[in-house]
């Protein structure tokens, strides 16, 4: 049997995993692990021509089982995808090695099983991608939410609680994936992709609501849409530093991937829009885009009140995994593509931001927002990358976050959606106010005394930093590249293609040429730059010679403003907060306590006899009558 | 449109933009003055000032990220001046539509809170957690007045919507088409504006101007040229929404001033909003009046 | 050859009434008398298995054709649950040696002997017969481990078993009084006249409950977190991998072969699924390990019974591969617990301790909660497509419920799994920290390499399975290879 | 309407009447020996509705009395099953008398709910756990009487 | 409460368990097999008490079966109730009449449970029955005299080989190339003492066995509860 080159690809991806799995004691194994992701990750560019022409690459493992018969390749969604996994694995993996290795193995830490869980997690994922029918879709979707539990339980303590929190949300995922699967099959006789899609159409609205309603819920929770969203935030944020960028860039935009390839390619946009809610005048199409929109505002209002570093971040990434199912929702030439890109964006700045904030844990020791502050003078580098990763997350324009989100709201415009805009537009408002609470509590104000000595992150952990904000600017100046790739899974999915420049899009309504736009920003600061310093040279002052209203500042008063940040805003908001999702999933777990107590006390106080003569009984009395 | 030409338009635009936006803010303290009957500063003060504060002799700087944070505030605007069209030139209008402009506003914001952050001073911090919060506050109408404006062209892109309103004279106006959003948006820049009602992040009172609190010399002189700028890029780009953008130059300049001239007015009359109250006053009156505006405009 | 199948059955009886005796001559040689006889067993079945045609064959006992006679009816469906019993008798053999030690083998033989009876047998009343010897058998092993609480839950155990045994009988007597026939195939004939009316789906019901004691039917199963809680873990390893299954294939032969009223599958639709729902539920709050083994083991088998339900013998592949993967996970995971017995709280690090224990543990939870490429998944997506396909809401509740049962199962066996691989306490020193070693763990991993096994070579395991249900489900099949000669006429 | 009292009627309304008083007896009786004495009476009422499947009008036991013809015989397989479901019978309940004696030495109770009390407490006290159900109000009516030391050493050893 | 509904339900079971046997034709069943075994049963099996023959011919694997539930009862409870003991029994001495009535009937006891098993092919009764007398034959002198110990290791003996010989015999048909348990050694003597082949033997052993097993049973309870 031939080779093909998918076949290489999960070889090599298996390679890395042994490799993980038996020489992963030593200590140069990390550095084995990066080489071999950057080996996969070249096989992935041999397929290059998947991303942009479009094709398909079959790989030759195919074997049946039961009866059903698993297949498995790779086209251009998948493949964007893997460059994606593939991408942030490399780096987050380069980012572990070294330095960050060495601290985390002195606290305790089993490396070892970090870099296999790493290598499961990536090898389990290009599985996954390569799905080439239902029920391989769903063996790589339970190998992927096992892979991310491993990686999660990981660090021990709390991480194993949230942990397991996940891993009931995830099951229960799962179950409503292979219960959608079941019904399938039971429609359509096989659950090959193009068997399915034929029998799409001949099923009735009831059934398909149920099979949206089973699908979307499955795939949302890994997702993080809104009822299933509170595991995300803990888990994401206890994973120790590099595994938490990984997971956060790539982990939950999986369920994303199965809704492109169930819910909009076998489903089809138009048969999702075609269903009615009873009564009321929205369709599926239209709840799908209000949970997005609520997945967008819910996690980053959390996000702004959080007190640690990492959970902030993990609740923005529940927020922009909002974005991106709008735009695919909307599904629209510019939605499908901004929701598509907003992958590929949210991926570089999620992971760089965790970077960032590891490296701050690495040098400090805590993440905790109230314990830090100044440290932009010790650590301009970190300082920088944090930046960048913030200004791609908030969606401004020089990073590559504004292109994605513009494409979004240019499609809300487009298809006229005032109200879900307007969300949008407050998500996006509030991304910015939290993530500068992020910046300004770690790197700026008042440089607290221990932190006086504090070094820049070392090199290991800060090369992967560079190259990730250098992809973000770079994509954010010429759009044109992931764009091409976003095009042709497009086409893959059956959403109306983009006609996309280097530089943006071009659209009667109004194009978007960032290559113009930065260069006159860049202008702009230039001429910023001359008036400023052509006033001379200013002496440089300590922090403690500052205007403190007649006191004199001294080292040991802490006067940095950092707990409970947006004061104003929080005397308006501060009551809305009320946790009613956190009470959701309360009430249910004390429901299945008291239903347990109830069945646990129906077998101790067992008067037997008496219910095998009632149930005998009823049977016969059944019978008789 | 030849390169070279459109290099031209690109440095004259922000120049055309600094000198109007000084006569703003002489109109500003002048229309302020004549309310608190006293006569105002002379016509050419601001410029004094400007140059008074890049000539001073200590200049006091808290570190590189402060001097930044400074650059990126003027540079913000002076790139946003060439989104907006000008009679006669239209910058590249065509490259980025509203909302890059509205992005690009954004900017200078986050300049500025990055450089008050680096001088370490609590007031400072407690202005720009407030700015931002008010920035929170007046951008949810902005953002629905803009999306009325949009639909109703059918395009984002600026050059189309004043050749749209100047086609059909003063009948075709923003103003005339979409009242209400007109109303919205003038309560809404007036908040952008950051003037006396919605000035609660400079409250000299309670926080020592805020974020302007560790400015001295060239620092403050480059806040004065942003103000110069966020004048003018707000007038104008009310002005090009609503009231058909200016065919010759003389029709252009007498619509901005007059358009500034109404918060100005109101500005002084009003004592200082808290900044829940303002959250609550913006998100209650514009945004009502903006979304039946676009209920109309779909 | 065909007789040496009675043997499987002689042997193990003759070896149980001499070793007592044997066990006072010399204690070395009867010591390993019962391992012997067991070997042999599963050397013959084994020998069957593998060269036989795959065509089912009759044994008539005592040389009497069937409907006057009784006959051993072995297709490979029994042959197999014959085998498994053999080989599971050898592997949880009681090895500990002490006064009693020959009593317990030989009831450990009666035991064996009673199941590969209860596969094998194709007469009514004689699988009565036998299932009253396992019943005994397992109240003298249950109350031999001598401990107060044994003797309490043996005596409710017994009651239980014997009401079971009066309605089973009920039932044999209904039957018997309406077609006049005890022999399976005979009444397979006779039952669609005389069976098909109310009468006969009564005595089915009081069969249904009757033997549903054993096979841990929903109301009747009160006897099952008692029983295993006390018995020693290789007793109810043994009881709850294979003999709670034994006679599920009672009913199941049963259903498929006499009643074919639809009532009867509703019925037991129903109970399975009350069977799944308190199981899995009282599981979650179960506090000791073997408890919530046998909690699991009831929601499972009530599963079991949900795949039985399925209209005209559809479920038969999901039952097969159902009730094979719990034998295997439930019997390792019992023999886990022999180590790991007491307070799951206790348990806390010890997978430092013994870590291919914990792995083992892992590895059976996963495949018990269905991760794709073990076989428990397999099993699974068969009986999920099977009850996808119907459509009454009936069956459409039960697979819900078996999701969401899935889901608590997850839930409280990872529970389990944190609390093992979380960090020891400092106060405990590390012997007292439980360890799962020696014999039990042997056998753990033994079923661990089996299941491995199966993941592997899934696709040949699968065809197979799907071959061995095809033939059990032949009627047809059954009453001709029963009665070769005359077609269907009785004489 | 009284059915005519039919030989029929009156034997099967013994058969199941006494199946019935066994299984009530059972559901109804506290102490452990009474269940199992139910249990007889329900076995025996069971045996006899076994015995009536094979009865036939006005015929004789099935001996071979006379070489020549014999007349009409009662059916002799549901006699073979009864011989046996008596000896299971017989085995069964003598198993349960010595297991309740040997309960009567450990717990010096015979009421099912008390045993089922001491049981579940020695259950959880072997395995560690805290006992499930509330301490101050048991199962039963009234709280566990103290296990009496004299009369049966804890051991449970025979003397 | 709990009583009343328990009432209640087993009523209406009974009431439901009669109008379903109401269903069944009385006194006049099929007779499906019943009529075929007794024809074949005398030329078969050379018993003529058919009864026998199906006991120990048609269905022998359910008596052996049921031998051995016998036997898993007497090892349980022997299991249960623990070792052999001496204990001195301090149960009063069984009254006069019964130790020199005791005496007495011992024999005769004896040769009625031997009549009933040798005969058990002939007339009514067999190896059950027999066994049970002989039981209480054993049982007997123990009454009298508490303190007598009763040999167990020989009574245990006695179980397991009678219940070896059962099978053995059964063995020998399969021996033979018959089927197991087949009936052997037919000749048509029909109606004399030495007539239907082997099923004597089973039945004596059978009667063996339950005589040992009960007597051995009975004798440890009494002790049991002699010695609390």
């Amino acid at each position: 049997m031939t080779l093909t080159l998918l076949d290489e690809l999960l070889l090599f991806s298996g390679a890395t995993l042994l490799v993980a799995l038996f020489i992963g004691r030593g200590l140069a194994a990390g550095w084995m692990v990066t080489i071999l992701y950057g080996g996969q990750l070249l096989t992935l560019l041999k397929m290059a021509a998947l991303g942009y022409g479009g094709g398909i690459i079959a790989s030759s493992l195919s074997f049946t089982v039961m009866g059903q018969n698993l297949s498995w390749r790779f086209d251009a969604l998948s493949w964007f995808f893997a460059l994606i996994t593939l991408g942030s694995a490399l780096l987050s993996s380069w980012f572990a090695c070294g330095a960050w290795e060495r601290s985390y193995a002195k606290q305790g830490g089993n490396i070892w099983l970090f870099h296999l869980a790493m290598a499961l997690n990536v090898l389990s994922m290009l599985i996954l991608l390569a799905s080439g029918d239902l029920l391989s879709l769903f063996i790589g979707w339970e190998l992927v939410s096992w892979a991310g539990f491993l990686l999660m339980a990981l660090a021990g303590g709390v991480a194993t609680q949230a942990a397991m929190r996940y891993i009931t949300y995830a099951m229960a995922g799962g179950m409503a994936i292979f219960g959608g699967l079941a019904l399938v099959y039971s429609s359509s006789g096989s659950l090959q992709l193009d068997a399915v899609l034929i029998a799409v159409e001949s099923m009735s609205t009831t059934k398909l609501w149920l099979l949206v309603i089973l699908f979307g819920g499955g795939f949302g929770v890994k997702m993080g849409l809104l009822p299933f969203h509170l595991w995300q935030a803990p888990a994401y944020a206890e994973t120790p530093g590099p595994g938490s960028a990984f997971l956060g860039a790539i982990s939950s935009r999986m369920g994303l991937f199965a809704i492109l390839l169930v819910l909009v390619k076998l489903f089809g946009i138009v048969n999702i829009d075609s269903l009615k809610i009873p009564f009321t005048l929205i369709d599926a199409r239209d709840l799908l885009a209000w949970i997005a929109v609520f997945t967008i505002i819910f996690p980053t209002f959390t996000a702004m009140k959080q007190n640690d570093a990492r959970h902030l971040l993990a609740w923005h990434g529940i927020g922009q995994g909002g974005y991106m199912l709008l735009g695919v929702v909307v599904a629209d030439a510019m939605g499908g593509a901004g929701g598509l890109l907003h992958v590929f964006n949210h991926a570089t700045y999620q992971a760089a931001l965790f970077m960032a904030v590891t490296a701050v844990i690495h040098r400090t020791g805590t993440a905790d927002l109230n314990k830090l502050g100044g440290l932009v003078v010790r650590m301009p580098l970190s300082f920088m990358v944090l930046l960048i990763g913030i200004i791609g997350l908030a969606g401004l324009p020089p990073m590559n976050g504004f292109v994605s989100k513009w494409l979004v709201y240019r499609s809300l415009l487009n298809e006229g959606m005032p109200l879900l805009f307007l969300a949008a537009v407050i998500g996006t408002l509030g991304t910015i106010l939290s993530v500068y609470k992020l910046i300004h509590n770690i790197f700026l104000g008042q440089l607290r005394v221990e932190h006086e000595q504090v070094k820049e992150a070392p090199w290991s952990m800060m090369a992967p930093m560079l190259i990730l904000a250098a992809i973000i600017f770079i994509t954010g100046l010429f759009p044109g590249i992931p764009l091409a790739w976003v095009a042709s899974v497009q086409e893959v999915v059956g959403l109306p293609a983009t006609d996309y420049t280097l530089g943006g899009v071009e659209s009667v309504s109004g194009s978007l040429d960032m290559i113009w736009v930065i260069g006159v920003l860049f202008a702009g600061f230039g001429i910023g730059a001359v008036i400023f310093y052509s006033a001379g040279r200013s002496k440089r002052v300590h922090q403690l010679d500052n205007y403190a209203g007649g006191h004199f500042l001294s080292a040991d008063v802490r006067y940095q403003y950092s707990d409970n940040f947006y004061a104003g805003l929080m005397h308006l908001v501060g009551g809305w907060y009320r946790g009613s999702f956190l009470w959701l999933e309360k009430s249910v777990i004390s429901l299945i306590d008291f239903l347990s107590l109830v069945m646990q006390g129906l077998y101790r106080r067992a008067n037997a006899e008496f219910y095998l003569l009632s149930t005998a009984l009823f049977v016969m009395a059944w019978v008789v009558i | 449109m030849a390169p070279l030409e459109l290099l031209l338009e690109l440095t004259l635009m922000p120049l055309v933009a600094f000198l109007v936006g000084m006569m703003m803010v002489l109109m500003m303290r002048r229309i302020a003055a004549r309310i608190q009957r006293r006569v105002g500063p002379p016509l050419f003060q601001p410029l004094y000032d400007i140059v008074k504060l890049h000539s001073k002799q200590t200049q006091v700087s808290h570190g590189l990220i402060h001097d930044i944070g400074i650059v990126m505030a003027m540079g913000g605007y002076i790139a946003a001046e060439t989104l907006l069209p000008v009679p006669g030139m239209n910058g590249i209008a065509e490259k980025g539509g509203i909302i890059t402009l509205l992005y690009l506003m954004m900017i200078p914001s986050l300049g500025l809170a990055l450089g008050v952050g680096q001088c370490a001073n609590p007031n400072g911090s407690i202005g720009i957690a407030r700015a931002l919060t008010a920035m929170l506050a007046y951008d949810i109408p902005l953002v629905i007045v803009i999306f009325g404006v949009a639909y109703a062209a059918g395009t984002t892109n600026l050059v189309d919507i004043i050749a749209q309103q100047q086609a059909g004279g003063f009948a075709t106006w923003g103003a005339v088409q979409m009242p209400l959003l007109a109303v919205a948006g003038l309560i809404a820049m007036h908040a952008s504006l950051g003037k006396q009602p919605f000035e609660i992040y400079i409250a000299p009172a309670e926080i020592a101007t805020g974020p302007m609190v560790e400015m001295s010399g060239k620092h403050l002189g480059g806040l004065f040229v942003m103000q110069c700028f966020q004048l003018y890029t707000i007038s104008v780009l009310y002005v090009s929404l609503f009231l058909g953008g200016g065919s010759t130059w003389f029709d252009f300049l007498l619509k901005s001033f007059l358009v500034l001239a109404i918060p100005a007015s109101i500005a002084y009359l009003f004592p200082r909003y808290r900044t829940e109250d303002l959250l609550r006053l913006m998100w209650k009156w514009p945004v009502m009046l903006g979304l039946i505006g676009v209920a109309f405009v779909l | 050859m065909n007789g040496a199948l009675a043997l499987t059955i002689a042997l193990p009886l003759l070896g149980a009434f001499l070793l007592p005796v044997l066990m006072r001559v010399s204690v070395a040689f009867g010591v390993w008398i019962g391992p012997a006889i067991l070997a042999y067993g599963c050397w013959i079945l084994g020998d069957l298995w593998l060269t036989g045609s795959m065509q089912p064959f009759s044994v008539a006992l005592g040389g009497f054709a069937p409907p006057l006679g009784i006959n051993l009816y072995a297709d490979t469906l029994a042959l197999l649950f014959a085998l498994a019993a053999q080989l599971l008798g050898l592997i949880f053999w009681p090895f500990k040696l002490d006064q009693d030690s020959a009593r317990r083998q030989a009831l450990m033989l009666l035991l064996v002997a009673a199941s590969t009876g209860l596969a094998l047998s194709g007469d009514l009343f004689n699988l009565y017969v036998f299932y009253e010897l396992t019943a005994v058998a397992t109240f003298g092993l249950v109350a031999a481990s001598g401990t107060s609480a044994a003797y309490a839950a043996t005596i409710r155990y017994l009651i239980l078993s014997g009401i079971g045994s009066v309605l089973t009988l009920f039932g044999i007597a209904l039957i018997y009084g309406q077609t006049g026939t005890l022999n399976l195939a005979h009444l397979a004939q006779l039952a669609p006249e005389q069976l098909s009316n109310e009468l006969g789906l009564a005595a089915f019901l009081s069969l249904l409950i009757g033997i549903g004691v054993k096979a841990e039917l929903f109301p009747v199963n009160t006897w099952v977190p008692e029983v295993y809680a006390t018995a020693s873990s290789r007793l109810s390893a043994f009881l709850a991998g294979l003999v709670s299954k034994l006679a599920l294939l009672i009913i199941l032969r049963l259903l498929l072969l006499v009643f074919h009223q639809p009532e009867a599958a509703q019925v037991i639709l129903i109970l399975g699924i009350l069977g799944v729902v308190s199981g899995e539920l009282a599981a979650w709050r179960a506090k000791e390990m073997r408890r919530m083994l046998a909690f699991s083991s009831i929601g499972q088998l009530g599963v079991l019974f949900i795949a039985m339900a399925l209209p005209d013998g559809q479920g038969m592949l999901a039952v097969l591969a159902l009730a094979l993967h719990h034998l295997v996970i439930k019997s390792g995971l019992f023999m886990l617990a022999d180590g790991w017995g007491g307070a799951l709280q206790r348990l806390r690090g010890s997978a430092a301790a013994s870590p291919l224990a914990a792995g083992l543990f892992v590895l059976f939870s996963l495949s018990l909660v269905g991760m794709p490429p073990l076989p428990g998944f397999w099993a699974k997506f068969t009986l999920i497509t099977e009850l996808a396909g119907q459509t009454e809401p009936l069956y459409l509740m039960g697979l819900t419920v078996f999701l969401l049962a899935t889901v608590v199962e997850a839930a409280y066996l990872f529970r389990v799994a944190a609390i093992i691989y979380q960090s020891a306490p400092q106060e405990r020193r590390p012997d007292e920290i439980p360890k799962a070693g020696g014999l039990s763990l042997a056998t753990a991993g033994l079923f661990g390499a089996g299941l491995i096994a199966t993941t592997l070579l899934i696709a040949p395991v699968g065809d197979r399975l799907q071959t061995i249900a095809a033939q059990a489900q032949d009627v047809d099949l059954y009453i001709n290879t029963v009665f070769p000669a005359t077609p269907g006429a009785s004489q | 309407m009284i059915p005519a009292l039919t030989p029929e009627l009156i034997l099967y309304a013994t058969a199941i009447g006494l199946t019935t008083i066994g299984l009530a007896g059972v559901v109804l009786s506290v102490h452990l020996f009474r269940m199992v004495l139910s249990l007889v009476i329900a076995e025996a009422g069971v045996n006899l509705m076994l015995v009536l499947a094979g009865y036939r009008w006005d015929a004789v036991a099935p001996i071979l009395t006379s070489l020549g013809e014999q007349p009409a015989m009662v059916d002799p397989v549901p006699q073979a099953m009864v011989l046996t479901a008596i000896v299971i019978g017989v085995g069964v309940q003598a198993l349960a008398v010595s297991i309740l004696i040997r309960i009567r030495q450990r717990y010096a109770t015979l009421d099912r709910w008390e045993v089922a009390e001491r049981m579940d407490a020695d259950i959880a006290a072997t395995a560690g756990t805290p006992r499930d159900v509330s301490q101050e109000a048991p199962l039963g009516e009234r709280p566990l009487p103290p296990i009496p030391a004299k009369r049966v050493d804890p051991s449970g050893s025979e003397s | 409460m709990g009583n009343l509904t328990g009432l209640l339900f087993a009523g209406g079971l009974g009431f439901m368990l009669l109008a379903i046997a109401g269903g069944l034709d009385f006194g006049a069943p099929p007779m499906l097999i019943g009529s075929a075994i007794q024809a074949q049963a005398p030329a078969e099996t050379g018993a003529t008490n058919i009864v026998t023959s199906v006991v120990l011919g048609y269905r022998a694997i359910d008596t052996l079966g049921e031998l051995s539930i016998l036997f898993a009862a007497a090892a349980s409870a022997g299991l249960v109730l623990g070792r052999r003991h001496t204990s001195a029994g301090t149960q009063t001495e069984g009254g006069f009449i019964l130790r020199t009535g005791g005496g007495i009937l011992f024999p005769l006891m004896m040769t009625i449970g031997f009549y009933i098993i040798f005969h058990g092919h002939l007339t009514p009764g067999g190896g059950f029955q027999g066994g049970v007398i002989l039981a209480a034959a054993f049982f007997l002198p123990l009454l009298a005299r508490p303190g007598a110990k009763l040999h167990h290791s020989t009574l245990s003996l006695i179980e397991g080989f009678a219940g070896a010989s059962f099978i053995l015999v059964g063995l020998l048909a399969l021996a033979e190339g018959k089927a197991f348990l087949q009936p052997l050694l037919i000749q048509d003597t029909l109606g004399q003492l030495f007539s239907a082949g082997t099923l004597p033997l089973l039945y004596l052993a059978v009667g063996l066995k339950v005589g040992a097993e009960l007597a051995s049973l009975l004798s440890r309870l009494a002790q049991t509860e002699a010695s609390q």
